[in-house]
């Protein structure tokens, strides 16, 4: 681990000294862009992070939501992309455990868990379907080990992740507001380091996640284990309880040297410790590799020396370590000792602060030609093409996911995977509902609306249940910054959110960046992926089951917008063409418009189009209701376009209400007031799903036959390594 | 009445199992800690579901260890009523109160699905309330959860009409499609699927009545009218 | 006083089913190019590190953990102990 | 052509962690009367049964699916290989 050499003069500047051996290990891991946004940070403050429900307090290291009746949600977002790449069970298993510490250090329970998977092209590629595999083991053992749900995610191959892989981890956390860790310290205060001992192992890591993947260090790998998180998460909520914990910090990357130096920052405090006082694992570790360490399953604790004995009486019911490492003083300085020698004694303010750099960006030139299409060759069999498209790895069920999560433990879960987003109940009678949405095929052809879209795409998930939006986790995950053209698809992707979230009033609770995400064969797309948490006051909309006679409406204009499109590049392998832009007019009356008609109680189910365009998405309302469906293309409310635009443009603001046909006058008219634009679509019933154009049928098949393949692609390819169509 | 429900390290149904108790039959529930000894006066006694020790070894085999283990065994002797579910049912099982073993699911997968349920024995105190063969949909989560015995013992398991449960179609690969098993006397019962997740209508998306009846014959059977 | 590692694998019966053994050798070995293996049979190891006066009470010492704590299930598994000097 | 048993012991390299061990080791060996104890590491065991004309060529194989079809992954664990003739 290295400084580079110009922060080197200024360290020395600082401090007016040359560094210790110790310090520099220090400052490289805080000034680690994982650790100090040192490019992203002074952008990222364009974001809106305030709104009437949201409760800041400085050292939070997740978003706080106010929920009413005296509770909080919390909320953050994470990756382990690098970790995961090289060793996905672990990686992807201990990217779950710290974004779960994060939620724990509020002072508040985790929850429910959403994983966002991203992987290079499974149909042939063994590598991938390898990463792939291992990282839902490793999600599904540490969750499932903690008890708490996963009840939401994505999963997405694309071939810019080839060898490669995108780990995106959200979790979210509910307590009383009451019971939130105030973060205030006093003198004499005690610094506890709760948890499993301190290894050689994950040395290295932020670095490591800073790095691209030809340079890494391997030895970063982590070994989780989910039976002492699950540990920990109790004792801090006993400690909790009896009022034990002053101010609290989950050890992530940079380990102690950045859980202390922040610490400190945040509190304008100083920390004095001991490295001799951690408890190790292996008896021989230099005080540097100590704090460095990015051993998983650890929480620092400031507590006040009158209230240790009932902490460490815990730690031991629990029977979790619990080392008193050190004690906080009022001269902000972070002072690090071995036994009596002092290795590191550094101004807080100065380690957990790099210099922000103000990196240069320029328009990437491939985009200047992307919008043009090539010419397609005439789709014959449309049929035929649909069958293709469901066995696809993208759009066929995730079940073989979701289904080896446990999603009911808790029993919260109202709506369960498998739909848009899930919902969760809440002890005030109020609901919570959630998803995480990404697109780097749109993001790739436009970083600006692409990102746009995966956030209107969460929050039509989230409308779906008859929620409205009240705040987004954004993750932004990009290639070498240093890349002015990858810089640029950054800015650009972070003005689009910034805009949408102003706009909508939906503030930012949390987000991580993640850069360097760089494969041998160059860097990925643009990886935006962004969580929305809506709020229900009454019911939620739970999918009812559809019968014969059922309509079928659209809310919403179908446009040319194939670029990015499965059907572009998985039936044409054309990368290319206009991205879908979201109107943010159109998209918040029609997010309006469904939570109306939902509140008013007269639907069956809603459900947005997304992937795969309408197509799919009528074939999985049929699909999952094992009943057919007849809809007429041509009514469909748009532009007049081509049969194949039409059934498989992802246009964004775009819902299919299903419903029973008494209450279509009572929502027609609920649909003119908004004054949106709608149309009756088809009708359910019989065993077929069929569309048809002027008359004319383009699409037949088999609801039974299609649900078979759709269910049954992805565990096909992942375990038998067999393709369905 | 009195009703325990002991905490494992590693424990992560307890609350949910507490709640439905509490919350939904209004029963008198306390936990209890692993390490703890069970007072004289608790009428029946639940091992919630969970990963105690983390599944470590295999699951259940561990915490089938704990001191307060011997007490739920004198207990048992008793005749008071004990309920195992998913890992408490392991624990059942390791512990020698149950007869089998849970091996790894034939998918090799941790499974959560919603199931069905058949009542083969309607009169241990959990089932008491049950028509014979009546049905119950219930949700699974687990790994470990392949219930197996050698044929012997499968038919003196069926002779002793010791099977409780059976699922209605084929889950996991389970000797006989059994779900769940009691002791010899019937006042020991373990079952994989989870009552506690399916009790309340608004988490049930199928039909929350039978799972009641789970709880409902432990109430029947303690003669405390709901 | 001695310190021995004694090996304990820990594996089903005969004629106890091993699906894990079964679609490693199915789903990955056969779908390759290596036709030569005829079956795959899955254990766990334990490896402890034990201080006792010899290797015959080595052995007998860690059966017994084995019998007592049932750290094998005899219903379904049996194991096999390897000792050795450190 | 002669049948050869091929053991894989897979486990992790020295410095990782084996949380699995150290439970079984705190929470069960050393609670009860069996203080000689003093490490416990697990390991994973596939038992190869493989055709190959002599033993070299039956190691070789079976160390190449390992490879090949990342039975292990060579960041975190080490295998070792035993050969037995049938
Ligand atoms: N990795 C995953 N983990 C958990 N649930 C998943 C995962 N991938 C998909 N799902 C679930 O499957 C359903 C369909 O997912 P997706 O196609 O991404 O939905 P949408 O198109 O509505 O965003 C959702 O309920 C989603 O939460
Ligand atoms: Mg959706």
């Amino acid at each position: 681990m290295s400084l580079e050499e110009q922060e080197l003069s200024e360290l020395k500047s600082k401090i007016g000294r040359d560094p210790t051996f110790t310090e520099l290990q220090i400052v490289a891991a805080e000034w680690s862009e994982h650790c100090s946004y040192k490019s992203s940070k002074r952008h990222l403050k364009m974001l809106p992070m305030d709104g009437p429900l949201v409760i800041t307090e400085k050292g939070y290291d997740s978003g706080v939501l106010d929920v009413g009746d005296g509770y909080v949600v919390t909320a953050h977002i994470e990756s382990h992309n690098h970790p995961s790449a090289v060793e996905p069970y672990g990686g992807a298993a201990t990217g779950v455990g710290g974004v779960i510490r994060d939620i724990l250090s509020a002072g508040t329970r985790p929850i429910a868990i959403f994983d966002g998977l991203r992987f290079g092209n499974i149909e042939n590629d063994l590598q991938a379907r390898w990463l792939f595999k291992n990282a839902v083991t490793g999600i599904a053992d540490y969750g499932n080990c903690l008890g708490i749900p996963t009840i939401g995610g994505e999963v997405e191959f694309d071939e810019c992740y080839e060898n490669y892989a995108m780990v995106d981890v959200a979790a979210l956390g509910f307590g009383k507001k009451e019971n939130l860790i105030r973060n205030h310290i006093e003198k004499d205060d005690v610094v506890v380091l709760m948890g499993g001992s301190t290894g050689r192992d994950g040395i290295g890591g932020s670095q490591f996640a800073s790095d691209s993947l030809e340079s890494e260090d391997r030895s970063a790998v982590q070994i989780p284990d989910p039976f002492i998180e699950k540990l920990i998460i109790e004792a801090v909520l006993q400690a909790r309880n009896d009022g034990l914990i002053r101010a609290m910090k989950d050890l992530g990357g940079g380990g102690l040297s950045c859980a202390v130096s922040e610490t400190a920052d945040a509190m304008e405090i100083g920390i004095e410790m001991d490295v001799d006082k951690v408890h190790t694992r292996e008896s021989d570790m230099h005080p540097d590799e100590i704090m460095v360490s990015e051993s998983q399953e650890r929480m620092l604790i400031v507590t006040s020396k009158t209230k240790l004995k009932k902490l460490e009486e815990i730690c031991n019911k629990f029977r979790i370590g619990c080392s008193v490492i050190g004690h906080v003083k009022f001269d902000n300085q972070v002072h690090i000792k071995k036994g009596k020698n002092t290795v590191a004694n550094l101004p807080a303010d100065v380690i957990a602060n790099a210099t922000l750099l103000d990196l240069p960006s320029k328009e990437p030139s491939y985009l200047k030609t992307i919008e043009t299409e090539k010419k397609f060759k005439p789709i014959s069999d449309y049929s035929k093409l649909m069958m293709k498209l469901l066995a696809s790895p993208n759009i066929a069920s995730k079940i073989w996911v979701y289904g080896q999560y446990d999603h009911e433990v808790g029993i919260r879960t109202v709506v369960k995977p498998g739909t848009d987003a899930s919902v969760l109940r809440l002890d005030n009678g109020k609901y919570l509902s959630a998803k995480i949405d990404g697109n780097p095929k749109q993001c790739y052809i436009n970083p600006r609306e692409g990102a746009i879209g995966c956030f209107e795409e969460a929050c039509r998930n989230v409308v779906c249940t008859g929620a409205k939006p009240i705040g987004m986790l954004d993750h932004l995950q990009f290639g070498n910054p240093n890349d002015s053209e990858i810089f640029w698809t950054f800015l650009e992707s972070l003005k689009g959110l910034t805009d949408f979230a102003k706009s909508f009033e939906i503030p930012c609770v949390g987000g991580k960046v993640s850069l360097y995400n760089e494969t041998p064969a160059g860097p990925i797309k643009p990886t935006p992926v962004i969580g929305v948490i809506g709020l229900i006051d009454k019911k939620p909309s739970v999918p009812k089951r559809i019968f014969e006679n059922d309509c079928l409406l659209i809310i919403g204009d179908t446009k040319d917008e194939l670029g990015g499109s499965e059907y572009f590049e998985y039936i044409h392998k054309f990368v290319g063409g206009k991205c879908p832009a979201v109107n943010f007019e159109d998209s918040k009356k029609n997010m309006r418009s469904v939570i109306d008609i939902i509140d008013k109680n007269l639907i069956k189910s809603a459900h947005d189009c997304s992937k795969g365009g309408l197509a799919i998405a009528v074939s999985e309302i049929c699909m999952t209701n094992q009943i057919g469906c007849n809809v007429s293309l041509d009514v469909v409310p748009g532009e007049k376009l081509d049969v194949d635009r039409v059934l498989f443009s992802e246009s964004h603001s775009r819902y299919l209400i299903s419903f029973d046909k008494k209450n279509l006058a009572k929502i027609e008219s609920v649909l003119k007031k908004n004054n949106v634009s709608f149309n009756q679509i088809g009708h359910f019933g019989g065993e077929k799903i069929q569309f048809n154009n002027n008359s004319k049928s383009v699409i037949d098949l088999n609801v039974e036959k299609a649900n078979e393949i759709w269910l049954h692609a992805l565990p096909n390819l992942v375990l038998h390594g067999k393709k369905t169509v | 009445m009195k009703v325990g429900v002991l905490v494992f390290p590693g424990s992560n149904c307890d609350r949910d199992m507490y709640h439905v108790l509490t919350d939904v039959f209004h029963l008198d529930a306390e936990y209890y800690w692993h390490e703890k000894e069970l007072p004289k006066n608790i009428d029946a006694v639940i091992l919630p579901g969970g990963f105690s020790y983390g599944d470590r070894l295999r699951a259940g085999v561990i915490a089938a260890h704990s001191p307060i283990i011997k007490d739920v065994q004198k207990m048992a002797e008793k005749g008071i009523p004990v309920l195992g579910v998913c890992n408490g049912f392991q624990i059942l099982v390791e512990s020698g109160l149950l007869p089998g073993v849970l091996l790894k699911n034939e998918s090799l997968n941790f499974m959560c699905e919603w199931t069905n349920l058949i009542v083969e024995n309607n009169m241990t105190p959990f089932t008491n309330q049950f028509k014979s063969n009546e049905k119950i949909p219930i949700p699974i989560a687990n790994g470990e959860g392949r219930y197996y015995v050698s044929d012997d013992a499968l038919k003196e398991l069926k002779k002793k009409n010791q099977i409780v449960f059976r699922y209605s179609e084929v889950v996991n690969g389970s000797a006989n499609r059994i779900a769940g098993v009691c002791n010899e006397d019937g006042n020991v019962v373990g079952m994989m699927p989870h009552p506690e997740r399916a009790v309340e209508s608004d988490i049930n998306p199928i039909d929350n009545k039978p799972s009641s009846l789970i709880f409902e014959s432990l109430l029947t059977k303690m003669g405390v009218s709901k | 006083m001695t310190t021995f590692n004694v090996h304990v694998t820990i594996e089903n019966k005969p004629g106890i089913s091993d699906p894990e053994g079964e679609t490693i050798l199915n789903d990955l070995v056969l779908k390759g190019t290596h036709k030569t293996v005829s079956k795959i049979k899955t254990a766990k190891m334990l490896k402890f590190t034990i201080q006792e006066k010899d290797k015959k009470s080595a052995h007998s010492k860690v059966q017994e953990i084995c019998d007592d704590l049932r750290i094998y299930n005899p219903m379904v598994s049996k194991v096999t102990l390897d000792v050795f000097e450190n």
